[in-house]
């Protein structure tokens, strides 16, 4: 495999972009249309074709300096740097510190190029149907190339400055795709949230960029993470390189993950992401489930082996994702927007692969966690776009987004109704669904590291299988809407169930899949073994209570929910409003920065900086004013002033002088 | 300095204080002018005393002093016809009236 | 000692003048009413040959008359600068000169003005204090009656006795001084004998007092403050051209005279005495002239203020007291006289058509005069010291002069001038302003000013604009700058 | 002969302009004479541009290239000497695009045409002979001409306050000037002989290759000439004539003066400050340091709650421009080069963002985002290119601010003390903040509905403001993509000054 094909995997996505962007005002939908989907199809087959000659083919890759690299050494999966270009190069009195694009081939870039480009390729179709007759449509296709373009560049990033790069740059299609209904102020509003939110996020991660860069003098992951690097690392930082208590790495480190926490959506930068749900459908499908937030998960697992030189900031990362995925799971419960839901759930799930990420360690199960996280990054943005689709199918169909709108729906929308049950049991992770393989070795491996995470997991587990079978039961029995009699709900045309029902399958028989040959934090394949005992069963069985506790809660329409409700009035409406969180940001953005810090700052600027340059001015103006009787217009007094002066002159220099 | 100058250049002296005084204190453009004159009459007076007591051999002093009254001469016939065209535009050789022009 | 007369060459720069004043003296007098029409066509080509003439006039350094009396290249430049200056104050004159106020009187005018030259002629090349106060005294007294020359206006005769009873309070008080110095003499009056005296002498209050008297008495020329008073009031009621004569003119040559003075009688006493009373004058000059032009509306009136603090800017080229500080002045002195009347010019012009002279009225002039608006609007960025126009060189130069001392006084005294650039900037965008910017309806009708007041404001914009760029005339003038120095000029400085 | 060297154009073409626009009368000889001679800059910018590379690759090593010196004031070692270097080009560069970007911009300008004309023509002599000239006088001069046409060009053809604004303009920045003057004749009377045996030089090259400025006296100097240019570069607290000068400037006014002239600052800051005063660049740095790195954060939270879209702009000029005076206090290549990174995409940007807001106030009337909104749908165009602006402001890759302002931060972060670290992590902050303020606008101005029902009948960008911001975006773009041969041509540029600079410490 030679430079061509990595090439091509970005360069088609761009070259939609800027097509569909510069003249696509003028072309048709259908044509727009057309030409995205073949795009981005093309290129999806292209990654295939790279990530199977990297999976399966023994052979070797050819890099840009005309290096033949074997893609496995002595078993080990090898990271090929398909091609490295130099784009910009500092130059420091401690060295040159280069910052280059290139094209990273290793396990996780190959499995996150299938990744994005399936589930991009199954939003382009969906698309066409979701959003036909849309004004923007065009541009909307541009944006979902800008942000395929963008998410592919971040995943084969070579260097941690790439990654940045294209990290803001998935930030600016996911800002321009949630504003895509830029006439709907709610949507404007979630547009901006989203990009400074995360962008605050963001400058952590800059910051853990400098220091890093600073001691490393290098971006390069494979220098970072390989080859004696991180010991290097280790002893320039390590040494005596303390702040507040840390280590300068662990700074950088923890730093660099806040980038990861706002992108993905980590307590307590996860408010973004509800409120992106604003945007069409198919782009929460996209960018809001299944690939630009997990990029977070991504950036832990590209830097692992320098994570782990720093259990600190590893367990710093456990916690935040135990402590999310538990409290997005409690506000999952309660949420009536669908599409809400399923973002809470999306970050409950994501805080399971960070909580993996974060328990990962070589000498637990071989780093199972590890694999076990990227498992799960896999599954879950299949399942996760699966529910997403259903749900635009849904939207397309009631035209609202609450399930209050909904129920009963099963009759009506029998692909959509099935597709979304698939995705369900993926989730809730009931045996043979995909999310039942991939959940159970996160579960192992969080057992493996400690009980205590491994059980508060478990919880999260059941409550994720009770959420979103309530969300099932909710929208497709239930009670039958009224409303239905005068307009009729239906299955979505072709274009949109295609994709429903292919990832269906694909969540159907993904666990099935190889994966810990595949992807390892070494290289090295694992042999996936299921624990029945130890943990298999007891999630199975937890998975199971929560969903029969939801069918006798919500499968007929009855009081009972209210009721249990009524229990903890508190912690329920807490719950429902997200336990106040939008509320705090709102506090702080507002009232401190904008009216405390903006304001004052504005009125400061006005009235004592200005205001004293004026002064300057009026001093001058006063004075001329003041000292003007010295002109009187008497010939006598200017003839006293005279004398005077005169006089004066030489007494003082007199005084003065003698 | 010997005491003998002295005596005279206190005069002078007092004669230029009396005109800037003059100058100052007087409402009449014409005691005004007169005041002036008694200024340039000390500062002829200063000249001759230092000729005669400083520099007796030379006479420079002296002649400056007559320069000096022909020159005070054109000044007062000078400001005597200002005088007259202001008195014409007036009817008034006040010196008080004559402050329209000012700040 | 016989009288050579021969030695009466080295004065020809002043018997053109004096020459051409005949001439007009005599023209007037003979001719007919009728025939008196030529006089002011007479005088201007006069005048205009005898500037040219002054051109090639300029010999070696001479004295004579027993060194009463000493021209030198540097000197003869600067008359030549002077020449020039009043040869624009001249054409600028013709409109007013010839309209019904002056006319009966116009040769009387030209005779003045010439008389006044030839005295600060004398004044500039005299060596010796009796010649001195001659052309001192005749550079003044006539121009009293130059300010008194509107017969029909009040403003112009109350301008006149301000002026007067200054100037002869002031040639009082430098007078006052001079006997002071004759005391420290040793008996002579020539300006060489006295700085050997002084440099003798240790310094005594009655030093002190003389050179305060003769400070105080150039002040007045220049108007110092706090010796300025009577200029505003002067020439906001003078008639224009001999306001616009006085603030260049009579400024230029008192300013030359007063380097003179200082660097050739005072020169031994310099770094103890006088750099320092020149420099509190000229912070105080600067900012005083500056703070009143601020809130001036009387456009001469702003002049006059701005020309005051001007002279503070020129009398850096005094504190320098080395040859770039006088190449500098001379220069600066040069630039002044050509943005200055270019001000005037416009003035002038819009006077005489409307008899307009308040900032107010200038409202909106570029609707209806362009040219004129524009003419003005480079004097003034001039006169501000904006590049690329002239007066940025002359004031870039002169700071530069002044730096040349590695003293940090001089530096905080730059600083201060500099600073004070700024006010000045401030009020000469005012009139920028009123031009340009104010959108009221324009007060001056559209005219077409007559061609030699054209011709005149051409060559003051000719002369700001390609001044500065032209570099040959600094060189020039360097070039004999350099020439005096070596000759001793500031031989006695210490 | 002077005109054989290729540099003197840069101010023979302005004074074509110039000689062209005294003699044009009606409007479309004005239009002519300005295209075709500011695309003449344009072109020979390129060529010097390229020539220079050429020169370069083919291992010229002088400091600057086609220089020529002509004496112009012998006696005092005055000479009109010019040179350029890499930095200079990229700002020759820079200043033809935006003077041709602002000859379109201004397609249209009412009343007094060929004055605005002639105005805007000295200006650009002003701002091409300062990046020309080698000669501390001389670029003076050019610097001086460059700020006072501002007056009039504010004043005339301005908008709201703009006697006073125009009037605190020109007065702030000739206050400043004044400094920068005294602190210019300092260096002069220090500098020590120049090449031809004179006593003193103006020219920068000899007085930093003499270095024999004493280390009392560069501490005087340092902070005049640094505050000299640091009131064109905005610097807290003497950026006050920033706001209200841009709010009220006319679109083409606000282009070259955001764009070029608050360069001049930011240039003169290290080619005449730092490197001719390395010693109390060193040991003083701090001071301004903490004073840009306030104007940096300070700049960010004051755009943040403007309603006039000018002042939002301005502002962030002030934080964009305080960033470029921090990183050349930075005194490190890398920073350093992040400086004249962030000057070129401040540059550009600004011009950028000036002229939409110019475009949309002409069709608008009002500057004022409260009263506006959803400009998108009814003038796609305009808005589209406004995104572009702000995302290039807030730093997106791509775009040139982006580089800029990560070059500046890993060069600054190379100092590894305490003070150094709160500073640049403090300037870093200011991307989150510029996304708040910028994104804030966009949502209002261009998003959300239309505030002004009689906004639906305006119209999107005619060909002159496409082709004025198509140019504009290229360059940002260009940049942005592919910033290594500009960050190496600056690099090289800065070997001469960092060895001054390290030669001193």
């Amino acid at each position: 495999m030679d430079i061509t094909l990595p090439i091509l995997i970005l360069a088609i996505p761009i070259a939609m972009f800027l097509i569909l962007g510069l003249t696509g005002m003028k072309m048709s939908h259908k044509m727009a249309g057309v030409l995205g989907i073949c795009g981005m199809g093309t290129t999806m087959v292209l990654s295939y074709i790279v990530a199977y000659t990297y999976f399966f083919s023994s052979g070797s890759a050819i890099t840009a300096d005309g290096m033949s690299m074997p893609f496995i050494v002595d078993g080990v999966r090898q990271q090929i740097q398909m091609f490295d270009v130099t784009w910009l190069s500092w130059a420091f009195e401690r060295g040159t510190l280069t910052v280059n694009l290139g094209f990273l081939l290793d396990p996780i870039s190959a499995m996150m190029l299938v990744v994005i480009t399936t589930i991009s390729f199954f939003v382009h179709l969906y698309s066409w149907g979701y959003m036909e007759g849309e004004k923007g449509f065009q541009r909307f296709y541009a944006f979902l190339s800008l942000f395929s373009f963008s998410m592919l560049g971040l995943v084969v990033a070579t260097n941690i400055f790439q990654m940045y790069i294209f990290w803001e740059l998935v930030g600016v299609s996911s800002y321009l795709l949630i504003g895509f209904y830029y006439k709907l102020q709610s949507a404007v509003a979630a547009s901006k949230k989203a990009f400074i939110v995360t962008r605050f996020a963001d400058l952590g991660m800059l910051i853990g960029i400098l220091i890093l860069s600073y001691y490393t003098k290098t971006f390069n992951f494979i220098d970072l993470t390989q080859a004696g690097g991180p010991e290097e690392v280790f002893n320039t930082i390590g040494s005596g390189s303390v702040f507040m208590g840390c280590s300068v790495l662990t700074w950088a480190l923890v730093l660099i993950f806040t980038g990861g926490m706002g992108k993905s959506a980590m307590m307590p930068l996860h408010i973004w992401l509800p409120d992106a749900m604003e945007g069409p459908t198919p782009v929460s499908a996209l960018i809001h489930a299944a690939t630009m937030v997990v990029a977070g998960v991504y950036l832990v697992a590209r830097m692992f082996p320098l994570y782990l030189m720093e259990p600190a900031s590893l367990d710093f990362i456990t916690g935040i994702g135990a402590i999310t995925a538990l409290y997005a799971a409690v506000v999952a419960c309660t949420q009536i927007d669908i599409k809400r839901v399923l973002a809470f759930s999306t970050i409950s799930q994501i805080a399971f692969m960070m909580v993996s990420l974060g328990v990962a360690r070589p000498e637990i199960h071989e780093g199972l966690g590890y694999m076990a996280s990227m498992f799960h990054l896999f599954t879950h943005a299949m399942f996760k776009a699966l529910l997403f689709l259903g749900a635009g199918a849904l939207i397309h169909a009631v035209h609202s987004n609450d399930y209050t709108a909904m129920g009963g729906l099963r009759k009506y929308m029998p692909i959509t109704h099935w597709t979304f049950l698939i995705g369900c049991l993926a989730i809730a992770g009931i045996w043979p669904f995909s999310g039942f393989f991939s959940k159970d070795e996160m579960l192992s491996a969080m057992y493996g590291y400690s009980t205590f995470w491994g059980i508060w997991m478990t919880a999260v587990a059941g409550l994720t299988a009770f959420y979103m079978f309530r969300l099932y039961y909710l929208i497709f029995w239930w009670d039958e809407n009224p409303h239905y009699k005068h307009h009729t709900p239906h299955d979505a045309p072709w274009q949109m169930s295609l994709p429903l029902i292919i990832l269906a399958a694909v969540s159907c028989v993904a666990g099935f899949i190889p994966f810990g040959e595949l992807v390892t934090w070494n290289g090295e394949p694992y042999h996936i073994h299921i624990d029945w005992v130890g943990v298999a069963i007891p999630s199975l069985c937890v998975a199971a209570a929560a969903i029969l506790l939801a069918t006798i809660m919500y499968r007929k329409k009855n009081s009972l929910p209210d009721k249990v409700a009524a229990i903890w009035p508190g912690l329920w409406t807490a719950a429902h409003h997200r336990f106040y969180w939008d509320e705090i940001y709102m506090f702080i953005t507002h009232k401190i920065i904008f009216n405390g810090i903006c304001s004052a700052i504005a009125w400061f600027d006005r009235h004592i900086i200005d205001g004293t340059m004026d002064m300057f001015a009026k001093v001058t103006q006063k004075t001329s004013y003041a000292i003007r009787g010295f002109q009187s217009g008497s010939i006598q007094a200017y003839v006293w002033w005279y004398f005077l002066g005169a006089v004066a002159l030489a007494a003082v220099t007199a005084w003065a002088i003698l | 300095m010997n005491l003998d100058m002295l005596m005279y250049l206190i005069p002078s002296l007092i004669m230029f204080a009396c005109g800037v005084f003059g100058f100052i204190t007087r409402r009449n453009l014409i005691a005004i002018l007169i005041s002036l004159e008694l200024m340039l009459n000390a500062v002829d007076l200063n000249f001759v005393i230092f000729n005669r007591f400083l520099f007796p051999g030379e006479l420079e002093g002296m002649f400056f002093t007559l320069f000096s009254i022909g020159i005070a001469a054109a000044e007062t016939a000078l400001a005597i016809a200002i005088i007259i065209n202001i008195f014409r535009a007036v009817k008034n050789v006040d010196v008080k009236e004559i402050t329209k022009l000012k700040f | 000692m016989n009288l050579d007369y021969s030695q009466f060459f080295a004065m020809r720069m002043e018997l053109l003048v004096l020459a051409v004043f005949l001439i007009v003296f005599l023209f007037d007098t003979f001719a007919s009413d009728k025939g008196r029409k030529a006089t002011t066509p007479l005088a201007i080509i006069c005048f205009g040959l005898a500037t040219v003439a002054g051109f090639f006039c300029c010999g070696d350094a001479v004295t004579a008359f027993n060194g009463m009396y000493e021209t030198s290249p540097v000197i003869s430049t600067v008359k030549c600068i002077l020449n020039i200056g009043a040869f624009i104050v001249l054409l600028q004159a013709v409109n007013w000169v010839d309209s019904e106020d002056g006319a009966i009187r116009r040769g009387e005018f030209f005779e003045l003005l010439f008389v006044t030259l030839f005295g600060m002629y004398l004044m500039i090349s005299a060596r010796h204090f009796l010649l001195f106060i001659i052309g001192l005294e005749s550079a003044s007294l006539p121009l009293a009656a130059m300010v008194a020359f509107n017969k029909n206006k009040y403003e112009s005769h109350e301008a006149a006795v301000k002026y007067i009873f200054t100037a002869v309070f002031s040639s009082a008080i430098f007078m006052m001084g001079l006997s002071f110095v004759y005391a420290l003499s040793g008996g002579s009056l020539y300006f060489s004998d006295i700085a050997d005296m002084i440099a003798t002498q240790p310094n005594s209050v009655m030093l002190i007092t003389a050179l305060s008297f003769v400070i105080a008495g150039f002040g007045f020329k220049l108007s110092l403050v706090p010796f300025h008073l009577w200029t505003a009031d002067t020439y906001q009621g003078a008639p224009t051209s001999v306001t616009s004569y006085l603030s260049v003119i009579s400024k230029g040559s008192a300013a030359f005279a007063f380097l003179v003075v200082l660097c050739q009688v005072f020169g031994s006493v310099y770094s103890d005495v006088w750099e320092w009373m020149m420099y509190a004058l000229i912070i105080l000059t600067i900012t005083v002239g500056n703070l009143f032009a601020i809130r001036q509306r009387n456009m001469k009136r702003f002049m006059a203020f701005s020309s005051v603090s001007q002279a503070g800017y020129i009398m850096l080229g005094i504190i320098a007291a080395n040859v770039l500080g006088m190449t500098s002045m001379i220069f600066y002195i040069l630039v002044y006289i050509f943005s200055n009347l270019g001000v005037f010019g416009v003035i002038q012009a819009i006077e005489n058509k409307t008899g307009l002279v308040s900032m107010d009225d200038y409202k909106g002039l570029h609707k209806t005069n362009p040219w004129l608006s524009f003419a003005m609007t480079l004097a003034v960025f001039s006169l501000a010291g904006i590049p690329p126009f002239a007066g940025f060189f002359s004031k870039i130069l002169i700071f530069t002069s002044v730096t040349e001392h590695e003293s940090t006084a001089l530096y905080v005294l730059v600083l201060i001038a500099l600073i004070n650039t700024i006010i000045s900037l401030y009020y000469y965008l005012l009139v920028v302003k009123a031009m340009w910017i104010s959108p009221d309806e324009p007060v001056v009708p559209s005219f077409r000013s007559s061609c030699i007041e054209r011709f005149a404001l051409w060559i003051c914009t000719l002369g700001i604009v390609l001044l500065g760029i032209i570099s040959c005339v600094y060189g020039t003038i360097y070039c004999v700058s350099d020439q005096a120095a070596a000759n001793g000029f500031f031989a006695s400085l210490l | 002969m002077i005109l054989s060297n290729i540099l003197i154009w840069f101010v023979i073409i302005p004074m074509l302009m110039l000689a062209g626009l005294a003699v044009c009368r009606k409007m479309n000889q004005i239009r002519a004479v300005m295209v075709v001679l500011s695309t003449a800059l344009l072109v020979l910018a390129g060529y010097v541009c390229v020539s220079f590379l050429e020169l370069r690759a083919a291992g010229v090593q002088d400091e600057m290239l086609f220089q020529g010196h002509w004496t112009w004031y012998a006696p005092l070692n005055i000479k009109l000497s010019v040179g350029v270097d890499g930095i200079s080009v990229l700002m020759l560069m820079l200043s033809a695009i935006i003077v041709f970007a602002g000859t379109f911009a201004s397609w249209k300008i009412d009343p007094l045409p060929r004055n605005f004309f002639l105005w805007f023509a000295l200006l650009s002599m002003g701002v091409f002979g300062f990046f020309i000239t080698i000669d501390i006088f001389t670029m003076f001069m050019f610097y001086e001409v460059a700020l006072i046409p501002m007056y009039l060009l504010i004043g005339v053809w301005g908008t709201g306050r703009k006697e006073y604004s125009a009037m605190k303009l020109t007065l702030m920045l000739m206050g400043g000037s004044a400094f920068l003057m005294l602190g210019l004749l300092g260096i002069y009377w220090h500098s020590g002989p120049g090449a031809d045996g004179a006593a003193h030089t103006w020219n920068i090259l000899e007085i930093a290759r003499n270095n024999s400025i004493s280390t009392g006296w560069q501490y005087f100097l340092f902070p005049m000439t640094f505050v000299g240019f640091g009131v064109l570069g905005a610097m807290f607290p003497f950026h006050t004539w920033s706001p209200d000068g841009h709010a009220c400037a006319p679109t083409a006014v606000s282009m070259l003066h955001a764009g070029v002239l608050m360069k001049l600052g930011g240039y003169g800051c290290f080619r005449i400050a730092i490197y001719l005063l390395p010693q109390a660049a060193n040991d003083l740095a701090w001071i301004f340091i903490v004073l840009t790195g306030i104007s940096i954060v300070y700049g960010a939270f004051s755009a943040c709650v403007q309603t006039d879209l000018k002042y939002i702009n301005a502002y962030s000029s002030v934080s964009h421009c305080g960033m470029v005076l921090f990183a050349i206090l930075m005194l490190n290549t890398t920073a350093m080069t992040g400086a004249i990174l962030q000057m070129l995409s401040h540059g550009l940007m600004t011009a950028l963002f000036f002229a939409l807001i110019g475009m949309i106030y002409g069709r608008t009337h009002t500057r004022d985002i409260r009263k506006m909104g959803g400009l998108m749908q009814i003038m796609p165009y305009l808005g589209v290119c406004y995104m572009i602006a702000g995302f290039a402001s807030l730093g997106l890759p791509g775009l040139s601010g982006f580089v800029a302002e990560m070059t500046i931060f890993f060069g600054s972060f190379e100092h590894a003390d305490m003070f150094h670290r709160v500073f640049v992590i403090a300037a870093t902050c200011s991307i989150v903040i510029t996304a708040v303020y910028i994104l804030r606008v966009v949502g209002k101005l261009l998003l959300g509905k239309v505030q002004d029902e009689h906004h639906r009948q305006l119209t999107d960008a005619t060909w002159w403001e496409r082709l004025s911001t198509v140019t504009l975006i290229v360059c940002i773009t260009a940049i942005g993509c592919f910033p290594n041969w500009i960050n190496e041509t600056i690099q090289q540029s800065f070997i001469p000054i960092m060895k001054n600079l390290t030669a001193a410490i």
